[in-house]
């Protein structure tokens, strides 16, 4: 026991880990539920091997008196349940981490030693050391008890009695000794609470893009399981009953695009959920969505590639791939949210711009985003969705030529007109078509106009900082809370953050933006910059400071304060 | 009396095909049935046979190269009032598409399935179908095929496709009652049609399929599947008909959460942003 | 005698994973056979049972979710004289990869195929899998499975697969002589192998397995089809062995231009330039 | 009659068109093949549509005293079978086309009659309109009429006596009415012939792409068909027996990427060959080969896209596919030929490069390129092909990590070692890991130094015309001998051209190319200028003056001059 208790003033981070099987995931969810219950804001980002048992995984809980959105290095308080963790996690155990644990399982020279699975074999079982190692985390964060022991017999109401009253044990013996070290003062936070947070939500990524997406009318959702795509399929699943989801799993990615498309076509407003190496298998039906210019939302959750990669690691490797898949020109949207809001946010924008314009959209998150958690307030929708769909009269055109290049959007069964979609080259009716000058080539233009027609509606760059920055950072995706975290951090007050929410079209501010800083730091989370290259394309200025991330793990608010102080 | 479906003019068929006479046969057999032209959706992938709903005065998905089943099931999703009918042929059914065919198979939706089965891709000259027979000959398959052809009513039997039955183009009136009973079938029908190919295919012509296939008896009973494999198997004449049924299947759309409690189509639905409010009301 | 094939250390697997009892009845028939390490290629696709070969010591291809197969044909046309076994999930094998395992068994090629079969996707957690039985709940099939299963032995039979046998990894005995079979046999051979997934599948346990199967006697006659059909129909309990074979299939390498003189594998030989000289002599 | 016959020194541009089914690709090759079996130069483009039977197809056959070996819209005498040709060739059609026909299929009021259906039907049948249409082709050339019954013999033998009879007489009427016709002067050519012809060889583009691969060691061809793509793939089935490789009609395009892969890792040196849809489905595949570092060698024969497109015509339009095709980085060749003498030659490379690096190299033509003909010499190989393979000693590492990043490959049953490829990130053993800063970072350097691996084997941009150019014209692919052409018409000796035979990596000397020049001119067959882009991408010139074709039809050499001369 170090002879100094360890004071945590505003903020606690808490690590969990263990292997894959031995429970993590429950306490990470009953702890961070407690703790927000308790007042307190949390944040939870977990990393985790491809496999269903063992190896090691760990969850990293913040506890603070302020909003806390990003993940960090720094370890408080460690509570390792095998040995493998302490290895595992060696880099970011400092000499002021505290570490608890049964020391049977775990050897560290500073270990708080609790012996949770002697005393859980005292209610018949080691399974319940996790129930014994959330009860002492609550003592000694000081969580109030009898919540956690509510918490605890409606988790286990299902399982039956005997389940609930063992579990309860457990939990009680944990927390006594959890208070009686907080007493002794091993750990000690100081943190205010702040009871406005009960009308704040705990939500992943997965679910706020499913939320967002079914607020945006979404009504189908097809997939094949893949990681990290998964989250948002079966958070619909779970919901599909209570907002009237047509929810299915199909038997290749292949077809999960080409059931969008033919849902889209007759009425319906599909969202497709994958990860690179399923959407690789849809690039061709992402050709037949520009071809036939319909709607398509692709939820493209981004982990390390090339091939299988690594399946439950985080990337932004992606980028590329939603800008060129598909043979041929046509227009597309590509969003990428950077928080939970902004998943919730842009989700929902997605069906709307897909709809509006009739071309695909895609939502590009990554393994980290869509699995953290945080306390926020999203805002309810109340306005009706716009559907962008006409009734057919007789001699309706699918493809009518127009200004803009988007032609008004019948689905059969809606009218007496006839709805014809061909993957062929077509004519206004959407015919098959041989004549090159007279209809390859306007037809041609008018799906090109789309490029234009997709511009009126940008998202522009958001700006965090002063407005007179010397330094930019340019960022997308996930790292928008990390490096907002670093900046404060860093208290610099010449650096501004250009964070983007749209990722393409560019908003056409994107370079009077860029040319005002002296220096341009982009970060991202891939190999070579891709971002970095798109504006390069689109703006010409050559983002040369890229700070580029690719082992799999996001990026720390440590790692951007060094990079940024650089 | 016109038919309605009838969408006169050319097609990129080539004389003497039997994709006309099958054409024909379905042209009719919706006529018959009394289905209204606005609530029938044609679907098909590509290839000679995947042309044919453009020539009929219908809706039509026209997608990609094998992919015609999973589009279907989206449209089936999304509006299950429609009569959904997918034409399309043996290389894009069984080829390419094989893989949905055998989960849509499964999956059972409310669908029928024409394939026009001239034992050969057709659209890129003659190379060999998953159905073509052994020792054909073709630019690609310059010593003959060797690979066992499909047998798609036995395959579709041995997957308990709930309507699996098999029509030749050359046989109209027997053909046609088929494919009436597949779309009067609710659940996945399959009727795999024997279409001559006089370009690219030199064996089975229309005077094979006549010399090689009889219509069944009635005496047939589709709901026994190992007796319905067994007639699957017939190779020499080949039974023409329904050889299989299984009417107690669930059907797909019927699963789906919008259709537990109204057939409403989704078009006419709004954004459940209620359902929102209670699930984020829920994680509060 | 140390088992050269095993290669000791960790595996990714649960403990009271079925894989384990698969994976030693796979290393104990390899051992059996004096199959040379150096003469056997494993083929994987993704998926917790597709780690299989990554605790062998031998040569293997570890490729893509659902690819195993094609990549299988490749490594069987370069060399034909290698061993080529596939070890896969059954969703890896009839799910993402249903339409590779239709036409390889339509091209026959010398490999042996054993799918892990587990009836649900372990590595991703839970979802129904091919052959997951209807009803089973998931976090996706919330209300349990409606889609008809796959009967991996109909299907088979049905393409008039070259070897057709189901295992389980609960019989270790009785599957280890049907793997030696199937690795003696040349040309397609699937072994189906049940095996308890004991985190994601609370229905098909090692008990249920053991309660629904039984091995088949010596009597069944696995070279007529349609009693092979029935077979593979038997539903409580299910039979294990081999459901059917046909040994007079044409084997896909030796239809291979390569080999129509001589075995030796392309990796040992040149360029052929002067095909290319005597091409370019006719076109002048 | 025209008035006075027309004369055609130094060369002729004849057009043959009529209904798929018509069977003018017969008369097309009888009628090349005498042309330049009489010594004459001959070059032949098509373009056609995509059904089997009716429409309009054309044939456009060049004869000439030098070589040809580019698309011209001139016309000087065409040979429509049905009237359907005159509408679709309007445009191609001058006052000083001469256009001989059967009265009873076509009307133009300068038709020549020639009653091709009643000649025919006088032996018998109308089909053998073909023959005597080809017989007065022939007449009127002034061909030897010998050669055309010899050939006329030869190729209808397999049919039998009658047929051969048959076709004889119809020949034999139809060159005595051109014989005629060429004596009246209505047409008359000054061409003089070549004898040395004889020692160059008439060969389209597939077939040099398909005989190339040879060169490269190719033994393994897999493909789905897929127009043009298929052309490639047919040619090697032909020769299959003749040059020992393995054809492989595969189930979909999945499994060929798949197969291929298969193949090279046990020692084969496989090809794929398609089209943008088709490649669209390989992309998963593609970034299997990145991750296990397989060679592999695609051939995208390219046309108008976006999804089922116009399957029969042809575009430039693949290249940001191929550019960014599968996920994840990892180093790729791509090689564009640009006339059939690169097809032969770079195809080869492909091989070499692919093998040497253990990267994907493409070969991207188009529609245009793989059916064009012409007379050529191409040279013959002796040199062995290096095939890059050692053999696997115990212990063997596959990805042993290397300075240049590139492993020494072995192939199973060569050695005792094992060879393990692994698409999930793997260890230099090729076994899964999930050491991310041990073994994924260090891997993926490893990967990404392939892309400077690569760098040292590039073809240089290759330059015609005059070093001190002042107008630079830059361009790939099958655009080449069209534009050769148009500035040798052109007469401006400030005008060179910069021809790209590999577009990616960029060769280094490609921005001081770019930057001697005062104006710059791209030409490319898409909607956006793909390969301007990736210039302006890597060298940051952007050229503005981009000439874009679209219509599925290759640029005509009357096009570029018009162009030029801007
Ligand atoms: C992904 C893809 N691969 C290949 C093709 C080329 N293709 C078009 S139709 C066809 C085969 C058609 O055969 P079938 O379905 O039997 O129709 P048929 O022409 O015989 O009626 C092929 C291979 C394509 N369009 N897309
Ligand atoms: C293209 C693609 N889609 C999805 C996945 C995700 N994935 C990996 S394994 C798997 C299912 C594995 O199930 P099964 O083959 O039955 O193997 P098991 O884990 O049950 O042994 C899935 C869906 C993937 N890797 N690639
Ligand atoms: S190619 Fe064959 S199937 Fe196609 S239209 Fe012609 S005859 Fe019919
Ligand atoms: S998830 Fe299931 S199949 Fe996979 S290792 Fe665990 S128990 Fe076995
Ligand atoms: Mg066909
Ligand atoms: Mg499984």
């Amino acid at each position: 026991m170090p002879d100094n208790g360890k004071i945590c003033k505003g903020e606690i981070v808490i690590v969990l880990a263990g292997e894959a099987g031995q429970g993590i995931q429950s306490i990470e969810g009953l702890l961070a539920g407690l703790i927000k219950k308790e007042g307190f804001h949390v944040f939870a980002s977990k990393e985790y091997m491809s496999r269903v048992r063992g190896g090691v995984n760990t969850t990293e809980i913040r506890m603070s008196e302020k909003p806390v959105r990003g993940h960090t290095d720094r370890i408080d308080l460690l509570i390792p349940l095998n040995n493998e963790s302490i290895r595992h996690l060696a880099n970011r155990i400092d000499s002021t981490t505290v570490i608890i644990g049964d020391n049977t399982q775990v050897k560290h020279e500073r270990l708080v030693n609790i012996p949770f699975q002697s005393i859980a074999s005292e209610f018949g079982d080691v399974i319940y050391s996790n129930t014994v190692a959330v009860g002492a985390a609550c003592g000694l964060l000081g969580i109030d008890g009898a919540a956690l022991y509510s918490q605890i017999s409606s988790r286990f109401a299902s399982k039956g009695e005997e389940m609930v009253s063992k579990n309860l044990s457990a939990a009680k013996s944990g927390y006594a000794i959890g208070s009686e070290l907080r007493a002794g003062g091993i750990i000690r936070t100081e943190i205010k609470n702040d009871p406005s947070l009960k009308d704040s939500v705990l939500i992943n990524g997965s679910e706020a893009v499913a939320l967002g997406a079914i607020n945006g009318g979404c009504d189908c959702v097809f997939a094949y399981p893949m990681t990290p795509g998964t989250g948002v399929f079966t958070a619909m699943a779970g919901w599909a009953k209570k907002a009237a989801i047509a929810v299915e799993q199909v038997e290749d990615e292949i077809g999960v695009m080409n059931m969008s498309l033919g849902a889209w076509y007759a009425g319906g407003r599909a969202m497709v959920s994958t990860s690179g190496g399923g959407f690789a298998l849809m690039t061709e039906g992402v050709s037949l969505a520009g071809m036939i210019e319909s709607p398509a939302v692709i939820h493209l959750a981004q982990r390390p590639a090339p091939a299988t990669g690594l399946p439950t690691r985080t990337m932004q490797g992606d980028l590329n791939m939603a800008l060129y898949a598909g043979h041929g020109s046509f227009a597309r949207v590509i969003l990428a949210p950077g928080n939970i809001e902004e998943a919730y946010e842009l989700s929902k924008l997605a069906f709307e711009l897909a709809d509006r314009f009739q071309v695909p959209a895609f939502i590009l998150t990554d393994q980290y985003l869509t699995d953290i958690y945080y306390d926020t307030v999203l805002p309810e929708e109340s306005l009706p969705v716009e559907k962008h769909i006409i009734e057919a009269k007789e001699g309706y055109r699918r493809y009518a030529i127009t200004p803009d290049g988007v032609s008004p959007r019948g689905v059969p069964g809606f009218g007496s007109g006839f709805i014809c979609a061909d993957s062929d080259e077509h004519d206004e009716d959407g015919r098959i078509t041989e004549d090159l000058d007279g209809v390859r080539v306007p037809m041609t233009d008018k799906r090109m106009r789309k490029f234009s027609a997709v511009k009126t509606a940008l998202l522009r760059p958001r700006l965090y900082g002063p407005e007179d920055y010397e330094t930019l950072i340019v960022s997308w995706g996930s790292n928008l809370e990390i490096i907002k975290e670093a900046m404060a951090l860093s208290g610099k007050n010449t650096i501004a953050l250009a964070h983007f929410p749209q990722l393409y079209p560019l908003h056409e501010d994107t370079a009077g933006i860029l040319k005002k800083a002296k220096r341009l730091i982009c970060f991202e989370q891939n190999e070579t910059g891709q971002f970095a290259d798109l504006i390069k394309l689109t703006t010409g200025i050559n983002i040369t400071e890229r700070v580029l991330k690719y082992n799999g793990l996001s990026f720390s608010v440590e790692e951007v304060l060094k990079a940024i102080n650089n | 009396m016109d038919n309605l479906f009838d969408r006169k003019g050319e097609t990129a068929w080539c004389p003497g095909c039997g994709n006309f006479g099958l054409r024909n046969i379905v042209l009719k057999a919706i006529a018959e049935l009394g289905l209204k032209q606005e609530e029938v959706v044609f679907v098909s992938g590509i290839g000679q046979a995947a042309k044919a709903p453009q020539y009929y005065n219908v809706s039509y998905f026209n997608g990609l190269h094998g992919r015609a089943l999973p589009a279907a099931c989206g449209i089936a999703a999304a509006n299950p009032n429609l009569k959904i009918i997918v034409e399309s042929g043996d290389g894009d059914m069984y080829g390419e598409g094989g893989n949905h065919f055998i989960h849509t198979i499964r999956r059972n939706p409310n669908i029928t399935v024409i394939v026009h089965d001239n034992m050969v891709y057709g659209l890129t000259k003659g190379q060999a179908s998953p159905t073509t027979p052994i020792g054909m000959k073709t630019p690609i398959q310059v010593d003959g095929v060797f690979e066992t052809p499909i047998n798609p009513m036995a395959l579709a039997v041995s997957l308990d496709a709930s309507f699996v039955a098999r029509g030749s183009a050359g046989e109209a009136d027997a053909t046609r009652e088929i494919i009436k009973a597949a779309i009067n079938h609710r659940g996945f029908a399959l009727v795999d049609v024997f279409q001559a190919c006089v370009s690219f295919n030199k064996i089975n012509t229309h005077k094979w399929y006549r010399e090689h296939t009889y219509v069944m008896e009635a005496s047939h009973d589709p709901h026994d599947k190992n007796e319905a494999f067994k007639k699957a198997l017939e190779a020499d004449p080949m039974p023409l008909g329904i050889i299989y049924r299984n009417d107690t299947k669930t059907v797909f759309e019927d699963k789906l959460a919008p259709y537990a409690q109204s057939k409403e189509p989704l078009y006419k639905r709004q954004a459940n942003t209620a359902a929102v409010k209670e699930i984020l009301e829920s994680k509060k």
